[in-house]
């Protein structure tokens, strides 16, 4: 596998061209905007938490594969997971970013497809763009 | 024209140390030849001391070596030494007039200075919509500060603007018109003489942001006839850390500085200071020497090849860059009109495939590119894309690279499936 | 201590392309050793490319190599990368404070910005009478632009202050007390701590010149409780062109950028700009790439002698510096009360020669050192002379250099016929 | 004759410790204040001219030896000199400070000593500073 091909993998393309969870976000009662200033990619992520488990989650946004089909996978991931295991898969996901060579662990699922990012600092950033915002609407809907 | 290039890529360490690797970023930044390297290097290790302080030998050879390069830089833009500023990069430059606008109208220099730089509310300040972001927020701040108002003129569907659009914002309450040269998105090269005309026919000052231009083809200030001019060392074979304001002599001993300091006075009490003339006045602190160094030994480089030889290089370069565009399905080329009369460079867009992904796919191919608002988001906002690709030619550049770039370019779509 | 420099005097190319010449002009401007220059040269040969722009991987390894050295350079101070913000050198990083808080006094930043940085009349700014012009002057322009008034800590006859002076000019209006950490002319230490504890008495933010203080001893800004400090690249064995303004980064987020332009921004419209927290807010257009590259090696060698071996080195040359001076009949030494205690240099008045004369002497005689007012005139206007000469050492300087001072020193009068 | 021989010639020297010329310049109709910034080195000269010649001379200040001495010895040559020799005089002293190694002109007299600073660039300006204070007086003088 070429370098370009382990960091667009074919799971990546394919979320990339059909998003899961992209829709409308004006519902939610906690929402946040996340810009990537040095490329304007950005991500409008909200999210319902209702007993400490992630009900609800969608989002609205532009920009390049890797932050729209992330944004995608962790859609999936997310959603229906419990406060604690969504911040954990978090963790995980930025941990693998910032660790090239590194087996993730076996829970990220899909989102281990974005392995190959570590390698391109560049596009760390992209990959982190929509986690970020969950990760900030975690904080403001459970503290 | 091909032994020209070739002679010069032997001089560039870092296209030997990337053999494999087409270097299409020269808009953003260029490459430094052995000789700019060696000039400073060389200096550093023999003649490096305090310039303009104290009275020993070794103070006398360092300013020497110093104001030489200021002589070499000015007369490499038809200007004279002491119009030449030293900044810290193009951006600097025109800061320095906005923000030395912004003291004139505070009250901060001598009368005169207010009378001619200082702004109030109901002037107005006239951009285009294609500025870079260092020749638009300056302005914006200099409006916010002084209550002055900042127009623009439209650019059309392709980012492209003309006299027309220019007179139609201009007024007799217009005070200063700053624009680029030449667009670093589109490539558009500016009427300049129409627009000097335009301003005089006001009296409103005229600033150039001369960064895509005078490393590109001859340019010479005092020929265009605007007021102030900005440029940067590193987008011309030279190093970072320096760039230059040109100035009118009497405007620029008239402006007030915004950085202050030590060499820029002739008396300080410390109730206040009285200023040196320029480019004195300006030049607040121990001032980037051995890169001043570095800066005239780029520009002698590319006097000894000759403006004209690289201007005609680069022509032919960026019609095979645009023949490369437009070549490809689904590529929309940014100022598509301007067919090669353009600075050497093509803006596009890949139909279905985000900017970021372009690039990243061209780099895998060995070939570095640009990707995204190129610091003109109002521009990329009225072009309809929040980012596009730059691929950009220098002296350096081959007819192999850019067909290494075109041949890339074909497989983007098919790669990300957005040609299904 | 002698092998200490034996073996860093081996480093520097300029040492060696000057075997018969003492320099002790380093408190002006230092030398640098060849790891600079060479980190410098090899980062340009091999990895340079725009820096925070697009998505190459050239972008991508520049940005590291950029990055590491912002990290390495806050850390050789005890800050954290993002409170480290690069400037062109010491008067530019002094001058983004002054101008920031004169565009906060504007509203040009938030309402919180305004509450904390805003000076208008009746506030007042606290410096001392011994300041660099470059601590000086932008002080004297915020009090320009906001109606506040500038006050000072006056110095005794010897050009010494002490808290207590500038206790006595502190109220509860000041809003800024900028002071330099090591005076460039008396040598004098600063009481940091207690001019500290004076500012929080009477919420007044500190704005500390460590141009004179980081190339010499440990450093740690955040346990000096200061709120910013400024210092240069060249001062301390790095290149010229590049400074730095660390801060604490709940203020720099806060401050207005004065210069502005592209890499400073999140969203730009026609009208208007957001910025980004800082550092990058303020580093509007292309950094000194390559000169942070060379200002982290030269923090590097300096950790890796060690700064308490440094100081402890140049300790023992200050003493031989003090000792030559006050040997010599007719020598006055400025701030003699502080004996050794000071900033590795020396400023003294040759009675009945003029300083340039001195230094002209002392030139000829192989000893390059510095004549003038230093950029702080309201001092030498106190200590009743218009132009001091200074010895200054620095991390390579010898004991031998001391000697051949010494001995030239005391040939002056005689040569002028000051001793008849 | 060493380097520094040949810029402190006696005759300079001497000049600096018993300056000619030196006086009151307040009475004077014409005066010139002119200031040497990097050096802080000044002088304030006053002349006067009637049919065409300088009649009358002095100046006050205060720096280092080469620009004291130079001040001097000028009050000696411009005195009693007509406006056009003056003139002529300053041209000579000036091009000889930027032509080091060349023969001075004979009429240059004591202010050919000066000669050994034009090897010394950051010492022209200190040898120039009484020169072009009477230079721009005579400009106002007669324009
Ligand atoms: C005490 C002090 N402050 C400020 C400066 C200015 O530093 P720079 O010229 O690097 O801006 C200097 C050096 O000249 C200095 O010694
Ligand atoms: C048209 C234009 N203006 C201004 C700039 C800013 O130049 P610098 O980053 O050297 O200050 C650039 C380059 O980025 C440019 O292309």
């Amino acid at each position: 596998m070429s370098d370009l091909e382990s960091l667009y993998r074919e799971v990546i393309l394919d979320h990339s061209r059909h998003p899961e969870g992209r829709g409308d976000v004006s519902g939610f009662a906690v929402t946040h905007h996340e810009l990537n200033p040095s490329c304007g990619d950005e991500i409008t992520l909200g999210l319902s938490v209702e007993d400490g488990v992630v009900t609800e989650l969608a989002w609205e946004g532009q920009g390049c594969s890797i932050s729209m089909a992330s944004a995608s996978v962790m859609s999936g991931l997310l959603k229906g997971a419990d406060v604690e295991a969504a911040r954990a898969l978090i963790d995980d996901f930025r941990t693998m970013l910032r660790s090239p060579g590194v087996e993730p662990p076996e829970r990220l699922e899909d989102a281990a497809a974005f392995q190959g990012v570590a390698r391109y600092v560049m596009r760390v950033k992209c990959a982190m763009l929509g986690w970020v915002a969950a990760e900030a609407c975690l904080l403001r809907a459970v503290g | 024209m091909n032994t020209l290039q070739a002679r010069v890529r032997d001089d560039f360490p870092f296209l030997a140390a990337h053999p494999h690797r087409a270097y299409l970023d020269s808009a953003a930044t260029s490459q430094r030849p052995r000789q700019v390297i060696d000039a400073e290097a060389a200096f550093v290790a023999a003649d490096y001391a305090a310039v303009h302080r104290g009275s020993s030998m070794a103070t006398g050879a360092a300013t020497q070596a110093f104001e030489d390069a200021r002589a070499r830089v000015a007369s490499f833009v038809g200007g004279a030494p002491d119009e030449i500023v030293w900044a810290e990069n193009a951006t600097d430059a025109i800061n320095m007039v906005a923000l030395g606008m912004s003291d004139a109208a505070l009250g901060l220099g001598c009368d005169d200075a207010r009378a001619r730089f200082g702004l109030g509310p109901g002037d107005e300040i006239v951009v285009t919509e294609a500025e870079h972001h260092a020749n638009l927020i300056p302005w914006q701040r200099l409006a916010a500060r002084t209550g002055a108002t900042l127009r623009w003129a439209a650019v059309d569907d392709d980012g492209l603007w003309g006299i027309d659009d220019l007179a139609a914002v201009v007024t007799d309450r217009t005070r200063v018109i700053a624009f680029a040269h030449v667009s670093n998105v589109t490539g558009l090269v500016a009427p300049v003489a129409d627009v000097v005309a335009l301003a005089r026919r006001v009296g409103a000052l005229t600033v150039l942001d001369a960064c895509q231009s005078v490393p590109h083809h001859p340019v010479d200030f005092s020929v265009l006839g605007v007021d102030f001019a900005a440029f940067s060392a590193h987008k011309m074979l030279g190093p970072t850390g320096i760039g230059a304001l040109w100035g009118r002599k009497d405007l620029l001993d008239l402006l007030p500085p915004a950085r202050t300091g030590g060499s820029t006075i002739t008396t300080v009490t410390m109730e206040s200071a009285q200023f040196l003339p320029a480019p004195y006045r300006f030049e607040a602190g121990t001032q980037p020497v051995s890169q001043a160094v570095g800066f005239a030994a780029a520009s002698d480089f590319l006097r000894e090849i000759g403006m004209p030889a690289v201007a005609a290089h680069e022509h032919e370069i960026t019609g095979l860059l645009v023949d490369a565009v437009a070549a490809v399905e689904g590529v929309r080329l940014i100022g598509a009109a301007l067919g090669a009369e353009r600075g050497p460079l093509v803006s596009f867009v890949v139909e279905g495939v985000h900017a970021h992904d372009v690039g990243q796919f061209l780099d895998d191919r060995g070939v570095t590119v640009r990707t995204g608002h190129h610091c003109a988001q109002p521009l990329h906002r009225r072009l309809g894309v929040a980012a596009t690709t730059r691929a950009s030619a220098y002296v350096y550049t081959d007819a192999e690279e850019v067909a290494r770039f075109a041949a890339a370019l074909t497989e983007v779509r098919p790669f990300f499936g957005a040609d299904r």
